[in-house]
């Protein structure tokens, strides 16, 4: 019944940057969220982006991963350009995204859940309609990710009936399910308890090698602590990249955030 | 899964309940077929497993996928319409030129072009449709399209028959047996053949395509963020949906032995709708369980009053209300609950979910998620 | 006191977006909530107008209980909620806009007349369908608050995603219906400016209320500005 | 959907050829689509209205114009042609908002699909009251004697009640259904309601009481349809159903929530379709499904459906 994929072979590591945009902007109605943004995100590493609200952050993530189409410019991840490519193409091609408000299938189990995120790598292959139960390989790797976001007890539980910080984990695993070379978290912690936090960035941090993690968070302790390079976003255009050191030292970014009284 | 655990599942695996329902069907009602007392109620128990399996085509769509199609007895009438007339014969000018076919008595002939038909219609609109619409807008035009089968049907009167339709069908033969004229054999036939249909149709909610169809229903966006390409399951599904209403119609021809265009009438989409709903429409069971209580209410309450249809009407709406999740909802309610609990607060159920998107007013389905203004 | 919240939580879905908030705000004050994104600064603006569920705790105004209720009842009463989207009707004229917020409002210091007087921009575009820039939907948002004459305004983030210059203009116009004797409850990001605004500040992180004091006050305390505020 | 004979009366006539169409029969047939266009706006005006404010879809819409041809067809006799119209109109308005706070309110927070479910069990119920009260077969209204039946313009006979009177009445409620939108406080609220109720709300508006007062809007414009509608054609249990999908259609064709998309939609379908009874007359209850195929590869948000409604 499901006709091949699209032969869309991951574009090979080595072009040094992960995405880059050329001009990129989006507008609604008489608002410019992304403002004529041509950045260079290199490969490897947690690239986190901040800024105060309303600076475009997560329109950003947005048009990076198809939800919105841009206004204008142009964008590419690695040598691929991706800008008119539908987003489940571009989840294909390896971009795996999270979002801001919990975004899981509300009545499956969690093992439903994370299976039907590793599954969707399989998606088009001639045994699709083979009963779910027999694909070993999928419930393997179901199983491990299961393990690594620490919520394989709780696998047989409808996924809306979970604490807010295990949902939050669950779309954390359907993020790395199948393996991405590029997770774009929006907001990952928001909303949860101090301990939640905690085991949340490590498992961001145990996940991260090997990968390139974009992400867009609040928590500044946390985005200190694990950033490689911090990028600042102010109405729309980026005001400043750096390490977590630099953007510490930043003034246009401390009158930013605090205006002048810092 | 540990051995306890595998016999509970057995035993409470919906196919095991439906051949249980299929057997017992033809018992309830007064009719005691070990003693040759039939008491009419055998046409009953068939027409429910028909309609059993036209509504669980209808709910695979609805309850597995969250697409609510308001046309489905399109597909049931063009099984329907394409059985009589190859088991009748026809002779129509289509453009100038003459078709002809004589009677054909083989019934598998007739599901295959019954399966045509449908197949080849239900494409051509889910490739219209689909890309379109969702949520009500996609029911209004499923609706829609459903009534321009209807007027065929009931106009083309050279090839159709027009209001009076077809009459006559011969009963097919089992290996040149003339077994099915006799109504208790052909409930038999009927019930195994929806019964093959619905292991099929499990078979398939089972498999990963299923479980695809069930995070679509769950949360499009999400599902195309994992990387499906979710119009394209959206069609195949609108397309399998169609597969089943078209057999339960090649049975539904062959039982009355005849066809009229009410087959394909907007009551028939919504009687499938409302069976479904009354049964528990994202459960396996609920389609069937819902014929079943369906014809058993239609045919209790017409004995009573020629407006039987208010009071369906009227158990529908309830439902709808204070029940959505049908008889099998209730069933689960005291399962998890117990009727205790139930009995002390009965309007305490648990709603079905709001969708994760406004999607209802979307005829596009590309919008984005983020409303305009709500930018952050 | 004219508005009060005492010990009030609320929750988005499963996570706890307002722990134990209590704060209040005096008739003719400016109070500014301040904090980080995420800090549950709009959650309390949303909680008070009655979009967002108070699990428990009150919320009183002018000495009634108002708890859960109805967005249009609270409005009545005299609340006016500037959104941080701002939501005007594109479909509307300008002036349908300021009409509309009229109809359930109370007659007072403003009316239509006024407020195109004051807002030059949006007396010219009266007539014509509001598809306005950032600054000037900001101006109709906050014209559309003040037409109703309420008794107190919530302005999430009057000047969110607005470019330096226009922040600055919108920033000039709450001066200036601050200096009008106006009561408002202030959610800004940047702390200078919301500072330089208000009377008085609570600072929020995650949720909850971490410090609290007139501006003088905070400002003295860095520790706590830099803790909660900066980067 | 049983019977046919209740459909809107596209004249049955002969299958002509097409070269043999005079002048005559074709000014005859487009008046007659006019009339009929504007029955079917009146009732998806009515019906669009209630979607764009609240996003409900009512089933129950078709059972309100025939509640309306019903009541007109009983107070005709009790209190004379023109008060009964005003009372059936009045009362169908009037069971709407009864209709929309018993049994719709309770909806809004589910998925709208519950509102269609909910209004096609109590279009069922509707029609079997309506066949208990009124019988199964048809009944009739007159229009009264000093109304005369035809009127002569430029050389040609028209009905005088159906093709003329009706005509222009349906284009003064339309214009006042326009003003109430574009020049009244109620019509700045039900456009705005349509874009963000939410906001409406923040500004201080009752909106549950303004859905019920649209709702019961929407319903006496189908009521008023029908009862206008009552000397026109035959009044029978099956014009619920008739009408309701027609009413899709032309909310389809004109775009969901718009104004002036139900005007055009409304003429458009009800032209072709008195037209199409002349060229190929077994096609005629097709016209519009057709042309809703149609718009719909073209533009599939209809007509004049952009995401601003009532604009």
């Amino acid at each position: 019944m499901s006709a091949p994929a699209p032969a869309v072979p991951v574009p090979a590591a080595g072009t040094g940057y992960i995405f880059k945009t050329s001009g990129l902007t989006r507008r609604f109605s008489g608002f410019t969220a992304v403002n004529d943004v041509s950045i260079e995100i290199p490969e490897g590493g947690v690239r986190t982006i901040i800024g105060p609200n309303g600076a475009g952050k997560t329109t950003f993530f947005n048009l990076l991963s198809g939800l919105l189409p841009p206004s204008e410019g142009r964008m590419w991840f690695r040598d691929r350009e991706i800008t008119g490519l539908p987003a489940y193409q571009r989840a294909r091609l390896g971009i795996a995204r999270s979002f801001q408000i919990t975004n899981i299938f509300g009545r499956l189990t969690v093992y439903e859940n994370v299976r039907l995120a590793v599954q969707a790598v399989h998606d088009g292959k001639a045994n699709f309609f083979l009963p779910t139960a027999r694909m070993g390989k999928l419930a393997e790797r179901t199983e491990r990710v299961l393990h690594d976001i620490g919520l394989w007890d709780a696998r047989d539980t409808r996924a809306e009936n979970l604490s807010h910080g295990d949902q939050r984990r669950l779309e954390i695993g359907l993020v790395i399910a199948r393996d991405p070379p590029v997770l774009l978290l929006d907001e990952p912690l928001a909303g949860m308890s101090p301990t939640e936090t905690h085991e949340t960035v490590e498992l961001i941090t145990r996940i991260s090698p090997g990968r390139t993690i974009l992400l867009v968070e609040h928590d500044i302790d946390v985005v200190m602590t694990i950033s490689t390079t911090i990028t600042v976003f102010q109405t729309g255009g980026v005001l400043a990249v750096g390490t977590p050191t630099e953007i510490r030292a930043n003034e246009a970014v401390q009158r930013a955030y605090l205006g002048e009284i810092a | 899964m540990t051995p306890p655990n595998r016999a509970r599942r057995l035993l409470l695996h919906p196919l095991l309940w439906t051949a249980l329902l299929f057997l017992a069907l033809p018992w309830t009602a007064g009719s005691d077929p070990f003693h040759g007392q039939w008491s009419g109620f055998v046409g009953i128990a068939t027409t429910m497993v028909i309609f059993a399996l036209f509504a669980s085509g209808f709910n695979l769509l609805f309850g597995h996928v969250g697409e609510l199609s308001f046309g489905h007895a399109m597909f049931f009438t063009l099984g329907a319409y394409a059985t009589a007339l190859y088991a009748n014969g026809f002779n129509v000018t289509v453009l100038g030129a003459v078709l002809a076919h004589g009677k054909g008595d083989n019934m598998l002939v007739a599901l295959a072009l019954s399966l045509l038909l449908a197949l080849l219609w239900a494409w051509l609109l889910a490739r219209i449709i689909i890309p379109r619409s969702s949520g009500i807008y996609f029911s209004m035009i499923t609706l829609a399209f459903a009534q321009i089968v209807f007027f065929t049907t009931y106009r083309w009167s050279d090839l159709t028959g027009g209001e009076d339709g077809l009459q006559n069908v011969a009963r097919p033969t089992l290996f040149g047996a003339d077994v099915l004229r006799d109504s208790d054999h052909f409930y038999w036939f009927a019930a195994l053949c929806v019964f093959v249909a619905l292991c099929v149709l499990y078979w398939i909610l089972a498999s990963p395509f299923g479980s695809v169809l069930h995070a679509i229903r769950e949360n499009k966006q999400r599902a195309r963020f994992l990387g499906y390409d979710v119009d394209k399951y959206r069609v195949n599904a609108f397309v399998l949906s169609a597969v089943f209403p078209a057999i339960a119609g090649w049975l539904w021809t062959y039982f009355q032995q005849a066809i009229n265009p009410d087959a394909g009438s907007v009551e028939y989409s919504g009687n499938v709708v409302m069976m479904s709903l009354l049964g528990g429409m994202q459960t396996f069971m609920g389609p069937l369980l819902g014929a079943s209580v369906y014809y058993e209410l239609q045919n209790e309450v017409s004995q009573a009053t020629k407006y039987w249809e208010a009071w369906i009407g009227v158990v529908f709406v309830v439902f709808v209300l204070a029940g959505p999740r049908g008889i099998m909802g209730i069933i689960d309610d005291v399962r998890t609950n117990g009727v205790a609990a139930i009995l002390r607060n009965p309007f305490k159920r648990e709603e079905p979910v709001e969708p994760t998107f406004d999607e209802a007013l979307k005829p596009l389905d590309e919008s984005p998620a983020v409303s305009e203004t709500g930018v952050r | 006191m004219l508005l009060e919240l005492d010990r009030v939580n609320a929750y988005y879905e499963k996570s706890h977006v307002l722990q134990n908030v209590t704060l209040s705000v005096d008739a003719g004050e400016v109070v500014a909530l301040l904090g980080r994104n995420g800090s549950g600064r709009s959650t309390t603006c949303k909680t008070i107008m009655g979009l967002v569920v108070a699990k428990s705790g009150t919320i009183r105004f002018k000495g009634q209980e108002i708890t859960n209720k109805s967005p249009f009842a609270l409005a009545q009463m005299g609340i006016a909620f500037v959104p941080e989207d701002r939501r005007i009707f594109p479909n509307l004229t300008v002036g349908e806009n300021l009409r509309l917020a009229a109809l359930a409002g109370r007659k007072g210091a403003w009316n239509e007349k006024r407020i195109y007087e004051y807002f030059a921009v949006l007396g010219e575009r009266k007539d014509k369908p509001a598809k306005l820039s950032g600054g000037e939907q900001q101006m109709l948002a906050i014209a559309r608050a003040l037409v109703a004459n309420p008794d107190i305004i919530l302005l999430d983030e009057p000047m969110e995603g607005l470019a330096p210059l226009i922040a600055r203009s919108v920033e000039e116009v709450v001066r200036g219906i601050r200096a009008e004797g106006n009561t408002i409850l202030l959610v800004e990001q940047n702390a200078r400016v919301a500072m330089s605004l208000s009377d008085r500040g609570y600072v929020l992180s995650n949720g909850r209320v971490m410090a609290s004091g007139t501006i003088a006050e905070l400002e003295a305390d860095e520790a706590t500005m830099h803790r909660y505020l900066a980067v | 959907m049983r019977r046919t004979e209740g459909l809107p009366s596209y004249p049955r006539r002969e299958r002509l050829p097409a070269i043999h169409l005079t002048l005559a029969q074709l000014t005859d047939q487009l008046v007659n689509g006019i009339t009929l266009g504007m029955l079917y706006i009146l009732v998806a005006l009515g019906l669009n209205i209630i979607l764009g404010l609240m996003g409900v879809i009512n089933f129950s819409h078709g059972s309100f114009f025939m509640l309306g041809a019903y009541l007109m067809y009983q107070f005709n006799g009790l209190i004379g042609f023109w008060p009964a119209i005003l009372l059936a109109a009045v009362l169908v308005g009037l069971l709407g908002m009864a209709f929309e706070s018993v049994l719709v309110r309770p909806l809004y927070r589910r998925i709208p699909e519950y509102t269609l479910l909910l209004t096609f069990g109590t279009a069922l119920i509707f029609a079997q009251i309506v066949r208990r009260v009124w019988g199964d077969d048809a009944v009739r209204v007159d229009t009264p004697p000093y109304i005369p039946d035809s009127i002569n313009i430029a050389g040609l006979a028209f009905p005088f009640y159906k093709d003329v009177f009706l005509v222009l009445l349906t284009v003064v409620i339309l214009a006042g259904v326009w003003l109430l939108l574009n020049k009244t406080n109620i019509g700045i609220i039900i456009r705005a309601g349509t874009r963000d109720a939410e906001m409406v709300k923040i500004l201080g508006i009752n909106m549950p009481l303004m859905f019920t007062v649209v709702f019961g809007l929407g319903s006496l414009m189908a009521g008023l349809a029908g009862a206008l509608a009552a000397p026109i054609y035959a009044i029978q249990p099956s014009l619920a159903s008739e009408w309701i999908v027609l009413t899709f259609v032309i909310v389809i064709v004109g775009g969901i929530g718009s104004f002036w998309g139900a005007i055009v939609g409304g003429l458009l379908i009800g032209i072709l379709t008195s037209l199409m009874a002349l060229l190929w007359p077994p096609a005629v209850e097709m016209t519009g499904y057709f042309i809703m195929g149609i718009i719909l590869l073209v533009r599939p948000r209809g007509l004049f459906g952009v995401e601003g409604l009532f604009e």
